[in-house]
């Protein structure tokens, strides 16, 4: 009992020394002051360079879209690890009881509102807070609410797998058609070599190829957030493994 | 020290004693998830520029008033990554739970040597 | 033209992401579709390295035709290229062995994680970008778990679990010190971080390091964090543990040197060489310790890998441009070694059923081939003279020699007599010790493992060419002031 | 004012986390931890980050707290008496 205490107190001093030199070394990062330089850069150019008002989404997409794809990715390779970590011969959902006839009626009623919304946040993710994220989760709580409310559903496996894959494919074909017209992997063609959308800057159709980009990693996330989901729900039947 | 500076070390912190010392596999992993948003946070509050607003340049904003943007776009790929590794986690989790019967980290080692 | 190096990340990319597609047309096109990807990934690989060697420049790619630090660049340099092509062609041999030894399904998935895994080390070695070197280094990670846990035992799940705990803090420590850093500089491009490293605080730096340092250290096997090492090794499916081993060290290794390097106008700098030093040299201690008490011989390669793993960190924390140069001559013929040893070891427990030492009794006589493989990568990673970890060891030496760490000496000398014990003993079960019946050995691996035996033998005697690359490949690294110089810095006024 | 919100935001942070952590019933746990999430999405939105706080509460809120209660359903809902430092600092 005695080891136990010393490694308690041994883990809590070396949580106490990290958490000194890490506040230690943000003394030097005072709160709330401008020391923006690449991000002022952003700031001031964003709107000819790429079209977008929302700053954040030109960042993600345009300027550091390197790093999306391989965020994506890592959605990616989650789905994918997940189903393989799970993956059983026979498999089926376990659930008895049926939701309550609020939950299933709403969830019947609500499905293409939840939809839509998660599709109108994807589209306005160059003009408003949003983007492919939070509307892929979105689309994916309305598949959530269909595993919640009904004890039997589950989703087509033909559709979702290859939907999943295609829009990856179609996210590097976007990066690729730029490497052949514009010379760059991920070159924005749409706005910097033909400048479709110039004089519409604010409204939907402008920013180039930011909604298309945010479309693709819209459905992507959402199948992807659904396939995990209906990974973990679905557990194995007797004998099965 | 700033509040949100304070909460955002506390809560790394808090995150990693929870690694450290809990037994519950579970329990480690939801103390792993609360050091990442620790972490999330800790970005935000560095670009946190005082009396400005969102980088949305719309509604008259010009941009000497509005914040970094760049925080916010890593801290958006930083939450993506860490449900990632959170639910590849827990899917190990139920694998070994599936083989082990249990959960406590002290009965979960047949690899030694 | 040279844009188009970025096919180097869109093509594995590409192949994961139509994999699923794949597999609804027909399921037994994905493995050999798996080897296609990887065969166009060697081609162009090898194109990049003719290129950049020949005319002597770094090639930066420059995503969204953004110039840095505004846009994210990959730097493909020396060493970036050298190792890009190390890994394609490790993942290409990898390919094939997996033919053979992955039989738990669902296979398809195993292909996808395979290639992303692939594609994580790619980009780690070859970004510009202190972020995106985080993006990639999860996206290596993330496929290192799943693959870990990949045959679903509880052996495997155990690995796994003490992977991603450690994975997560570090992940989470590496992303404090990037905000320590942004929040100073203001930036994240590692060649405008360069340009700007006077004008950042010492102690920000130092903490900034140290903590980019300890998460780097869980994939680049450093001691504390390196717990999870030897049992995902032992756990992992055969040909993830030679990839394991032969290039996600590597490329975590060599982000850290790089991250380390480009801050080297700090001052105070070279504390943190001293705390890398420290690490690497509690990593070879306690990795050639556990490896000689090791009765099973996956387990035993394991814990000698994680100690020449530290002993390439000393080497790169040497602070000169020898030790550097040498710590990459000893990466790229560990890589080759490891991955011969691996595939053979690999290949026995396949074909007799487990990597226990008693399992090895007789193999000179069941399987000559695996048996002759595995004593020439003994042989070679002890040091003896005419096998090329000799030449590499001798420049590690002579590099610290020259920076007056005699201490380090004492080191490598007496790691490679512990690695002499236990590999003899290992040796002498194979060719003297019990008896079996011949086992029919697969004749395309027995042809890979005598090309890599035959490389290992040829860098022996001619290291001379090798050399003069690594050496080109070690000043890529250390040459912070060139390394600037390459990058087509934009001007952005604060 | 704006400081009272800020500290009011950051305690009830710690408070959570702490709950999170302490609580032997880990489907409450799990709660805290969406609390922790859900308190951090409205100080990003303090902090002009509404593009963040929409994914926090999104992706980092719901639907993780989703996949940890599925994890539990299939695994076990108490955490054992004793507590210890764990395993993985071993060789």
């Amino acid at each position: 009992m005695v080891g136990e205490v010393v490694k308690r107190v041994l883990a809590i001093v070396f949580i106490l020394i990290i958490g000194f030199w890490m506040a230690k070394a943000l003394d030097q990062v005072p709160f709330g002051q401008d020391r923006m330089l690449v991000g002022k850069y952003y700031l001031e150019h964003v709107e000819e360079e790429t079209g977008a008002v929302n700053a954040v989404t030109a960042v993600v997409v345009n300027y550091r879209g390197f790093d999306t794809l391989g965020e994506v990715t890592v959605l990616f390779i989650t789905s994918t690890g997940v189903a393989a970590l799970l993956w059983r011969k026979k498999r089926k959902r376990t659930a008895k009881t049926e939701g309550s006839v609020v939950l299933t009626t709403g969830a019947r009623l609500l499905l293409p509102f939840i939809m839509l919304f998660g599709a109108y946040i994807f589209i306005h993710g160059h003009l408003t807070p949003g983007g492919g994220f939070p509307g892929g989760a979105t689309i994916a709580t309305a598949f959530l609410f269909l595993y919640l409310a009904f004890t039997v559903y589950e989703i087509d496996h033909k559709i979702l797998e290859p939907l999943e894959g295609l829009t990856g494919v179609g996210y590097v074909i976007v990066g690729l058609t730029g490497l052949a017209i514009g010379g760059y992997f991920l070159f924005d063609w749409i706005w910097q070599t033909w400048g479709i959308g110039k004089e519409n800057i604010g409204r939907l159709l402008s920013a180039g190829f930011i909604p298309i980009i945010y479309t693709l990693i819209g459905i992507k996330v959402g199948t992807e957030l659904t396939g995990i989901v209906d990974n973990m729900i679905k557990e194995p039947e007797e004998g099965g493994q | 020290m700033n509040p949100y500076y304070f909460a955002s070390i506390a809560l790394i912190l808090i995150g990693l004693y929870a690694i450290l010392a809990k037994r519950s596999v579970l329990k480690m992993l939801v103390g792993l998830s609360i050091m990442e948003t620790g972490v999330n946070l800790l970005l935000i509050s560095v670009g946190y520029v005082s009396g400005r607003s969102a980088p949305i340049l719309s509604e008259g904003i010009t941009p000497d008033r509005a914040v970094d943007p760049i925080p916010q776009a890593l801290v958006l790929t930083a939450i993506v990554i860490g449900v990632a590794t959170t639910a590849m986690a827990l899917s190990v989790v139920i694998n070994l739970y599936d083989r082990y019967k249990t959960l406590n980290v002290e009965e979960i080692r047949r690899l030694r040597g | 033209m040279s844009q188009y190096a970025s096919l180097l990340i869109a093509l594995p990319l590409f192949g994961a992401f139509f994999i699923p597609i794949l597999k609804r047309i027909s399921k037994s096109a994905v493995m050999p579709f798996l080897v296609l990807v990887t065969l166009i990934q060697t081609g162009i690989a090898a194109w990049v390295f003719s290129e950049v060697y020949i005319t002597g420049k770094p090639i930066i790619i420059m995503a969204g035709g953004f110039r840095p630090p505004v846009g994210i660049n990959l730097y493909i340099g020396h060493f970036a290229t050298l190792f890009v092509l190390v890994i394609a062609v490790t993942s290409l041999l990898m390919t094939i062995f997996s033919f053979k030894a992955v039989s738990v399904e669902p296979k398809d998935n195993y292909a996808m994680l395979f290639l992303l895994l692939m594609l994580g080390a790619t980009g780690m070695i070859s970004t510009g970008d202190i972020f995106n070197l985080f993006v990639f280094m999860e996206i290596t990670a993330i496929s290192a778990y799943a693959l870990t846990a990949y045959n679903k035992t509880g052996e495997a799940s155990e690995a796994a679990l003490k992977y991603i705990v450690l994975g997560g803090i570090g992940s989470s420590f590496f992303l404090v010190g990037v905000a320590l850093i942004y929040g100073s500089l203001g930036t994240l491009n590692m060649a405008h971080i360069a340009q700007l490293a006077h004008l950042i605080s010492p102690t920000v730096a130092k903490a900034g390091l140290a903590l980019l340092i300890f998460g780097l250290a869980v994939e680049a096997e450093q001691f504390p964090l390196n717990a999870w090492a030897p049992d995902a090794y032992q756990e992992a499916p055969h040909p993830v543990t030679a990839m394991f081993s032969s290039f996600v060290v590597k490329a975590s290794l060599y982000a850290m040197s790089r991250v380390i390097y480009i801050l080297s106008a700090v001052e105070g700098w070279s504390s943190i060489l001293r705390l890398l030093i420290i690490l690497g040299t509690l990593t070879v201690i306690l990795g050639e310790m556990s490896a000689l008490r090791q009765s099973n011989v996956k387990r035993m390669f394991a814990y000698s890998s994680i100690a020449q793993v530290g002993l390439i960190a000393v080497g790169l924390a040497l602070g000169t441009k020898s030790g550097v140069s040498a710590s990459v001559f000893h990466m790229f013929n560990h890589a080759i070694v490891k991955l011969l040893m691996f595939l053979a070891v690999g290949y026995v427990a396949l074909e007799l059923g487990g990597t226990e030492i008693n399992k090895f009794e007789g193999l000179g006589k069941r399987m000559p081939v695996s048996a002759f493989a595995i004593t020439v990568g003994a042989i070679s990673i002890i040091g003896i003279p005419l096998f090329n970890v000799f030449w590499s060891k001798m420049q590690l030496i002579l590099a610290a020699l020259n920076a007056q760490y005699t201490w380090i000496v004492a080191l490598i000398l007496g790691a490679s007599l512990v690695e002499a014990t236990y590999y003899i003993r290992l040796i002498h079960t194979i060719w003297f010790k019990g008896e079996g019946e011949k086992v029919k050995e697969s004749s395309m691996l027995a042809l890979v493992m005598l090309l890599l035996v035959a490389l290992i033998i040829v860098i022996g005697i001619y290291p001379e060419p090798f050399w003069n690359v690594m050496q080109k490949a070690g000043s890529d690294i250390f040459n912070v002031a060139q390394y600037i110089k390459n990058v087509p810095l934009m001007e952005v006024n604060p | 004012m704006s400081d009272w919100v800020a500290i009011f935001i950051a305690a009830l942070m710690v408070v959570s986390a702490i709950f999170a952590v302490e609580w032997r019933d880990l489907l409450a746990a799990v709660i805290g931890m969406a609390a922790v999430s859900l308190f951090a999405s409205i100080a990003f939105f303090f902090l002009q980050a509404p593009d963040v706080a929409m994914v926090e509460a999104s992706i980092g809120a719901a639907l993780s707290a989703a996949v940890f209660i599925f994890a539990i359903k299939r695994t076990e809902r108490y955490e054992n008496e004793e507590e210890g430092t764990g395993w993985w600092v071993r060789w």
